[in-house]
């Protein structure tokens, strides 16, 4: 990475990211993802989980974001939905409340799946990291390796048989890149649209216009699998907070939209 | 404790190529009684740990093995070359959640760690650490994993029993969103909606 | 009797692949004096021996070895029907070929892999993972296999269709979809395809 990086930093004058200034590239590799960055920042500004001030964290997130960038560095997709999820909880926050609402409000915090998520999270990362200083076989310990004479002498055709589905799946697939391609015809049945398929489909359709009709997706092959594939590829999109659904009347057209494309405008 | 059952006991473990349960010895020692052999064992394991030699004899993925003595991994390294089973921050985490949450599947993992974890589950089950246990009975029938005897073995756990316990999560009102999945079929009560067992013992 | 050397040197011949000779031993070991080392390995032998454990420490041709006491050697035998057996690679690959194959006949198999199959399909029927399902209606009518009930309760199968498919494996490595989008405008740089900058404050 370019030498100019830290000074340029400096300039920069990120103040919020001190922790990341010395030792940068330490730290940027750190983070195993965006729910890691978000501990590490809760962390480092003496945050209470249960009550998240998310402007504050969302700043400081898409700031380390920024300094990403600034060095080079590629951003994984993982990190820019965890973005649109902290944009999304902050607009909710920042949406005047309906009175007829308030009531259903009060109970559904916008930071409460957040905070769920990062407990849970925390949980696994402290138990990965208990298991990992355990005295490790190949490590820390080892066993004999020296096969007993009286044992490798002997010759056995009635015991279990040992390995495992991988293992399966793996010599077929080493078999498979062996082989010329013309021996071989896969006879699969899921030479079909894959719901990632229909995902990147989607997600291009949405770079061009602002709205998409679900019945639009679906019209050129109107079949089960299709409507399936896209229905599917469509929740997984609403999972990744990456587009929004709206429906006008009860069993009418589907409707959706980018889900960042709704946001307030900057304050 | 020089008895002639332990003297025996000893030599099947330490020619054994990989841990011997307890069942095992039994039913390879059909001529001795079951609870003589067990204490036995307990005893000879007292007796290796108490004397602190060069190995133990250790509980470990349901079976008894003999293994050297954490501490002396200098001098094993000087003549052989180790398998290096090392793990990262990502391959920990994300053992850890299949370990908790088995039988679990990518998407689940996903959804907990917040990053695509295609690569560390791939090199996991190429390091055998985790298995796959079948399809899940859902729509798009998504591969379902667990960890394996190898995983126990690595991490010198006796049986997913012995796994750490979580720390609590204090303060919350409603169940995450994971506690609502089956349990954890663990030791006798496998009757989750997932086929066949556990591939412990 | 438990001096740190001891124990080190202990785990040292425990650990390697053949016998140790002291002279090997005293390389590895540089740090410790000659004699030191050899009135220890002296000190183990008689220990060892004058327990009447499972096993000795033995100076053999080659140097120093853990050997199994003389006279237990029926019992080392007898857990050589339980030890476990492992698929060589052309096992696992003709096996592999079936399950995904299947029914399928020999002539195929063999047009697949390229070689003679005969043994190794024999032995795949003699270990019950395959099975003849009858014979082919072609000239010849040769048999064709597939496989056995036994092959799903080694995989932990429930049924052939939670085999997992080549394809759920090749996924692995893929990065996830979304990785692909297009960036989101952060900062001032807002020149993406989505409208509007995010809202820094």
């Amino acid at each position: 990475m370019s030498s100019e990086g830290p000074h340029h930093l400096r300039e920069e004058a990120l103040p919020l990211l001190d922790g990341f200034q010395e030792q940068y590239s330490v730290h940027l590799d750190k983070f195993d993802g965006p729910m890691d960055l978000l501990l590490h920042l809760i962390k480092k500004n003496e945050l209470d989980i249960y009550d998240i001030p998310i402007a504050v964290i969302t700043r400081q997130y898409l700031e380390y974001i920024k300094l990403m960038k600034h060095l080079n560095l590629e951003v994984a997709g993982d990190f820019l939905v965890m973005a649109a999820t902290l944009l999304q909880i902050k607009s909710r926050q920042l949406l005047p409340v309906d009175e007829q609402e308030e009531a259903e409000e009060v109970e559904t915090d916008p930071r409460t799946e957040l905070m769920r998520r990062l407990l849970e999270y925390q949980q696994y990362k402290e138990a990965g990291m208990v298991i990992g200083a355990r005295a490790l076989l190949g490590r820390e310990v080892y066993v004999r390796t020296c096969s007993d004479p009286d044992l490798v002498m002997a010759r056995n055709a009635e015991g279990p048989l040992e390995v495992s589905l991988f293992d399966l799946v793996d010599a077929f697939r080493v078999m498979l890149a062996r082989i010329p391609a013309e021996h071989f015809h896969d006879v699969a049945a899921d030479e079909t649209f894959s719901i990632a398929d229909c995902i990147n489909e989607i997600l291009a359709l949405l770079q061009e216009q602002e709205t998409v009709q679900f019945d639009e997706l679906v019209k050129d092959e109107f079949t089960r699998e299709r409507v399936i594939v896209t229905f599917l590829a469509l929740l997984e999109l609403c999972r990744l907070k990456l587009v929004r659904i709206f429906q006008g009347s009860e069993h009418g057209s589907i409707w959706f939209v980018p889900a960042v494309a709704g946001e307030p405008a900057p304050a | 404790m020089s008895s002639e059952l332990s003297a025996i006991i000893e030599c099947l473990v330490f020619t054994a190529e990989s841990a011997l349960t307890t069942d095992r010895i039994c039913e390879l020692l059909h001529e001795f009684e079951r609870d003589a052999i067990k204490a036995s064992l307990s005893e000879l394991a007292a007796f290796h740990s108490g004397r602190s030699g060069g190995f133990d004899l250790v509980e470990v993925a349901g079976g008894w093995q003999f293994r050297t003595r954490p501490g002396l991994q200098e001098y094993v390294t000087r003549q052989i070359k180790t398998k290096a089973s090392k793990f990262s921050q990502s391959s920990l985490e994300t053992l850890a959640i299949i370990a908790y949450r088995q039988p679990i599947t990518r998407a689940e993992v996903e959804h907990l760690r917040g990053v695509d974890c295609g690569a560390v589950l791939k090199s996991l089950l190429e390091k055998k650490q985790v298995k796959i246990l079948g399809k899940k009975d859902i729509p798009g029938r998504p591969l379902i994993y667990g960890t394996s005897k190898e995983f126990l073995e690595t991490f010198g756990l006796k049986d997913l029993k012995s796994l750490p316990t979580l720390r609590e999560i204090q303060a919350l009102d409603e169940t995450p969103q994971y506690e609502r999945q089956e349990e954890l079929p663990l030791g006798q009560s496998s009757s989750g909606p997932v086929e066949g067992e556990l591939p412990f013992e």
